[in-house]
């Protein structure tokens, strides 16, 4: 026996768990600027921008982080439920491709959002 | 993976174990999708025009409606249901508290409640405010 | 058609014992069980198994010797000397075996396997695991079944030996009960580790739904003698109402037995020393005796009052019995005593073997409660039964395997062939006329012809008045309505042919308890309530012929401690 | 007056699946078992249903009774109500009415090596030791009776056959706790995988069902954290081996 053994499944557990947790603190920030606001305004652009200006930097590396855990978690939760129902090799290898360019899609979509608000404001 | 045995299959599990454990695995699964979905079309939103403030505010405010405002409470619910329900896993996992998961879940509830309670009430007047919905619809004749 | 060499059939820890012992020695070894063997019913034994290892600091003088003679004592002797002196010198060494295997024992402060005082012992010796010793020992050997990957034939239920001309074992004819099919298993050696025969007590009985005793009647029709049958042992302490075990664990950790009046009864019959641990035949015959006298609570039961023990003892030490009073009658026995009465527990014969489990069949061997090694005599001592199993269980698949070793590894086709058309035969004669009678009534009322005419208390009378109700049970039996005629899974003809087993067992049962005109161990008739050594210090030996069991006699084995009067 | 309304299906005597109910006599304190028993007895004797012990220690009879899985010798007919319905275990294949086919079951406790691998060399005639201590970690453990009814309650086993079941698991942790087992390690790599604990979703079906009140739900997430506590060690070279 080898003595450091794989544990597959482990790391994207373990992940979800953290990605979960910091999303805990990344979605109570985010939902009370956006959401919890008691002024009755609309989102547009000069808002978010504004927002975004009062420290670019900050918020530009929340936003990224935030990103990524999202993403990871929302595709790693996907990828569970496939797991779930076994299906078989082939199908499982096409759900595992397609849900990687889903993720390099969206972060690369993502991230070129955030920096373009991020610029945008500053 | 066949989507119609695997919905038939897990209405079979909720009906043969009807307790808190299928219902809250169930929901949480269920906001989760919701969630991932919810996700990308969030991006695709906010992410599209990034630099171009007329195309990013026509866009915004046809996600800005009454209609809109009403279904943004109901993320915020699903959101924190998973985030609560969530978390009541990762607790009783980690701190070996699977004995109390039930009560884990009635905390979870009543926390769910009190962040909701406080959600409607930030929220519920945006779907009413004339202000806002007729600035919506200015915004949206800019178009 | 199925070939092993050894055929073990039975999958509780006499039969799973076997197997390893047979598959250690690079046999090719199959189990047959009619149940899953985590199934079995050594399974539910409690209370723990006895061995001198001496580590109870008040046994620290214990040894195997005196283990042996608390055994020859106990079994009113009629125990076998040297069989008994051999199961408890072995003992030491199987349960440490047992216990590198994984079997997870309760222990002492000092890391050593925990040992607890029992019935008619006089030291503690009974080591044990809680109260689920059997079923820890029943996983453990399962657990060895994995390892050793031996082959079980799970839900297989043998209904016929098959002993060729030169009365040489030649396999079993089973039915599959996956699909109904009657099959021949061939084999050069049968283990036969079947288990006991508690059913034909009806419900009055600790023993699973499943021990009905067909696997003694089986090699009984096939012409192997059957020894000492009409030794019943009643358990002092199984639930009212349904007769569940309460382990002798609850008086070794100091459970009180009390009457109406609250008050401890055994004083009255045993000395002040023993008390509750007094051997299971004596305590059985107090408690009913308090009942029949009027001291019972209602008249029906006394209590088991673990109360004092406290709520941490019996959460420890005894959490099974705490699981089934509350399951089963809603009673906590920290908070309430438990309602009891004797219920039957153990058949101390069985199929006639010697200390390998060989019988007078070549290639015929039995182990477990099913073969009469003849170390429990006439009562076994609580503790000896778990011990029993794995020791013989253990030398019987070890002498099989030798027995094996030069035999010729294929089927002998007319020997078994012969035997299936008699099964076919026995299927439709028990089963395959139109009458109408229910076979389940007249398993019930065999029951209740036991429990009254054959129970703790006998007498010539009584015992006769009972055979004339057996044999009429016997003649309304040959008119029962057809078996179901589902193929697969047919449960129907299973209990039927169980039935049919436990028919025969009870005819032995009842034949042998009024010809032995003595009281000796569990064995106790009003009518000569006095040992008679003079007589009957002999084994009955019963052997079937087409009018009816023909009782003989076989010599006990002494040689070690001369008989003498058996007093607590 | 109460009915049991039973799952019958037979494949072999080419029985469509159905309800069949059944009247019971009026009796007091009957259990699920005994009223099965009666059944058969007296109404219908092809019907088929696993017994052995009758006091909840075999775990034969787990069959699937009014919404939870349950053993049928420990449960009740009177506060059930009027009418209750019985069913098979669930995730397994039906051989016949209530008789299930255990043998993927029984598969997947085969794979996590359900046997004690020492660590050492069992000392000469003497015990291994271990202290009181050390035989509390692995006390409930031990008392599975791998009657299934966690198995037949877990949503995950229904889609992922390759899914090791709370019953396996919670075996698994049994040996990884028993302080005489040495293959630790080894252990940990056949359920520490993402068909194996990590294919959980601490649903909790199982903790509720279990007749014996166990808590494979814990057990399993036990595993995790040693898997979890293993890994990291390994990762930062703390440990060569922990077994």
């Amino acid at each position: 026996m080898a003595t450091k053994p794989g544990f597959p499944g482990l790391t994207s557990w373990l992940l979800q768990r953290l990605t979960g947790l910091f999303l805990v603190v990344g979605l109570f920030i985010h939902v009370n600027v956006i959401h919890f606001t008691t002024e009755a305004r609309l989102i547009d652009f000069s808002s978010v921008t504004t927002r975004l200006a009062e420290n670019p930097t900050g918020w530009g590396i929340f936003y990224v982080i935030f990103l990524f855990a999202c993403i990871y978690h929302g595709l790693n939760g996907i990828w569970a439920i496939i797991l779930d129902f076994k299906p078989g090799a082939g199908l499982l290898r096409f759900y595992l491709v397609a849900l990687w360019l889903i993720g390099i899609f969206f972060s690369a979509y993502g991230l070129f959002g955030i920096f373009g608000l991020v610029r945008a404001g500053a | 993976m066949n989507i119609f045995k695997a919905i038939g299959g897990t209405y079979n599990e909720v009906r043969l174990n009807p307790n808190v454990g299928t219902w809250s695995f169930l929901l949480h699964r269920l906001s989760g999708i919701l969630l991932a979905f919810y996700l990308f079309m969030h991006l695709i939103v906010i992410a599209t025009s990034p630099g171009n403030a007329g195309a990013f505010d026509s866009r915004l405010a046809a996600v800005q409606t009454r209609l809109f405002h009403l279904l943004e409470i109901g993320l915020v619910g699903v959101i924190f249901f998973h985030m609560l329900n969530g978390l009541r896993i990762l607790v009783a996992d980690f701190f070996y508290l699977t004995r109390q998961h039930q009560k884990l879940l009635w905390i979870v509830v009543i926390i769910f409640i009190i962040i909701m309670a406080y959600a409607t009430a930030v929220m519920l007047p945006k779907v009413f405010h004339r202000e806002v919905t007729e600035v919506a619809q200015i915004v949206g004749g800019l178009r | 058609m199925i070939f092993h060499d050894i055929i073990v059939v039975g999958g509780g820890l006499a039969g799973l014992r076997a197997a390893i012992a047979a598959k250690m020695n690079g046999v090719d070894v199959a189990v047959i069980s009619k149940l899953h063997p985590v199934r079995s019913h050594s399974g539910a034994a409690q209370g723990g198994i006895n061995a001198a290892l001496a580590n109870n600091p008040e046994g620290k003088d214990d040894t195997p010797e005196r283990h042996a003679y608390d055994t020859i004592k106990g079994s009113d002797f009629l125990a076998d000397q040297e069989a008994a002196f051999i199961m408890t010198s072995t003992a030491p060494e199987i349960i440490r075996e047992m216990e590198h295997w994984g079997c997870p024992f309760s222990r002492f402060e000092d890391g050593s396997v925990a040992q607890r005082p029992f019935g008619g012992a006089g030291f503690p010796r009974t080591c044990y695991g809680a109260d689920r010793t059997g079923h820890y020992l029943l996983q453990t050997l399962f657990e060895q079944c994995v390892k050793h990957q031996v082959k079980i034939m799970e839900e297989w239920f043998v209904l016929g030996l098959s002993i060729d001309d030169n009365r040489t074992c030649r396999g079993v004819v089973c039915l599959d009960l996956h699909n109904g099919n009657l099959e021949m298993v061939g084999a050069n050696a049968v283990i036969f580790a079947t288990g006991g025969s508690g059913r034909m007590y009806g419900t009055k009985t600790s023993n699973a739904l499943t021990s009905t005793g067909l696997g003694i009647a089986m090699p009984f029709w096939a012409g192997v003698p059957i020894k000492d049958i009409e030794f019943v042992q009643f358990h002092p302490t199984t639930l009212f109402k349904n007769n569940v075990l309460m382990t002798e664990g609850c008086r070794g950790e100091g459970g009180y037995l009390i009457n109406k009046d609250g008050e401890r009864y055994m004083g009255r019959y045993v000395s002040e020393k023993v008390m509750e641990l007094g051997p299971r035949d004596i305590v059985s015959r107090s408690t009913q005796t308090e009942i029949e006298e009027g001291r019972g609570v209602e008249g029906k039961y006394v209590y088991l009052d673990l109360r004092h023990l406290g709520a941490q003892k019996i959460m420890e030490r005894l959490p099974g019995i705490r699981e089934i009073c509350i399951d089963f009658i809603g009673i906590d026995p920290i908070e309430e005593p438990i309602p009891i009465v004797p219920g039957m527990h153990y058949t101390m014969g069985g199929i006639d073997c010697d200390q390998d489990g060989k019988t007078e069949v070549p290639g015929f061997y039995a182990a477990g409660e099913c073969a009469c090694v003849s170390v429990h005599g006439a009562n076994r001592l609580g503790g000896n039964s778990l011990l029993e199993t794995v020791v013989f269980g253990r030398r019987s698949g070890e002498d099989a395997s030798k027995y094996v070793k030069d035999k010729e590894k294929k089927a002998q086709e007319s020997a078994l062939k012969k035997s299936l058309e008699e099964v076919k035969g026995q299927l439709n004669t028990i089963g395959g006329g139109n009458g109408k009678e229910n076979p389940y009534e007249i398993r019930d009322e065999l029951g209740d012809v036991m429990v009254k005419h054959f129970g703790i208390f006998r007498t010539g009378e009584e015992m006769k008045e009972g055979l004339e109700k057996l044999n009429g049970l016997i003649e309304r039996f040959k008119k029962i309505r057809p078996i179901d005629n589902c193929k697969a899974w047919n449960f129907d003809k299973l209990w039927i042919m169980e039935l049919a087993g436990n028919l025969c067992l009870t005819e032995c049962i009842a034949l042998g308890a009024l010809n032995r005109t003595e009281s000796r161990g569990a064995h106790f008739r009003r009518d000569f309530s006095k040992r008679d050594d003079a007589n009957w210090l002999k084994h009955t030996l019963y052997r079937h012929t087409p009018e009816g069991p023909q009782i003989g006699y076989k010599e006990v084995q002494l040689g070690r401690f001369e008989p003498e009067e058996r007093k607590y | 007056m109460a009915y049991l309304k039973i799952f019958r299906y037979d494949p072999s005597g080419g029985v469509e699946p159905h309800f069949k109910r059944y009247e019971l006599p009026p009796e007091k304190g009957m259990t699920i078992l005994e009223a099965l028993f009666w059944i058969l007895e007296n109404k219908d004797p092809s019907l088929a249903f696993r017994c052995s012990c009758r006091e909840a220690v075999c775990g034969s009879c787990a069959v699937h009774i009014n919404g939870e899985y349950r053993l049928a010798c420990k449960t009740q007919v009177d506060p059930l109500g009027e009418e209750i319905t019985i069913r098979p275990l669930t995730h397994l294949p039906i051989f016949k009415d209530l008789v299930v086919d255990m043998k993927p079951f029984f598969d997947q406790y085969e794979k996590i090596k359900p046997y004690l691998m020492p660590k050492e060399e069992p000392p000469e005639s003497k015990e291994y030791f271990q202290s009181v201590k050390d035989r509390k970690k692995i006390d409930s453990l031990v008392d599975c009776i791998l009657c299934g009814a966690c198995y037949g309650s877990c949503p995950v086993a229904m889609g992922d056959p390759d899914y090791l079941g709370p019953h396996a698991l919670l075996k698994a942790l049994r040996f990884v706790q028993d302080t005489r087992d040495g293959a630790k390690t080894e252990r940990l790599a056949i359920v520490a995988t993402e068909h194996g604990v990590f294919r959980c979703h601490t649903i909790f079906n199982c903790q509720k069902v279990c007749p014996k009140d166990l808590d494979p739900t814990g057990a399993i997430a036990k595993l995790k954290m040693k898997s979890i506590g293993f890994k990291l060690k390994s990762m930062f070279g703390f440990a060569r081996s922990a077994g």
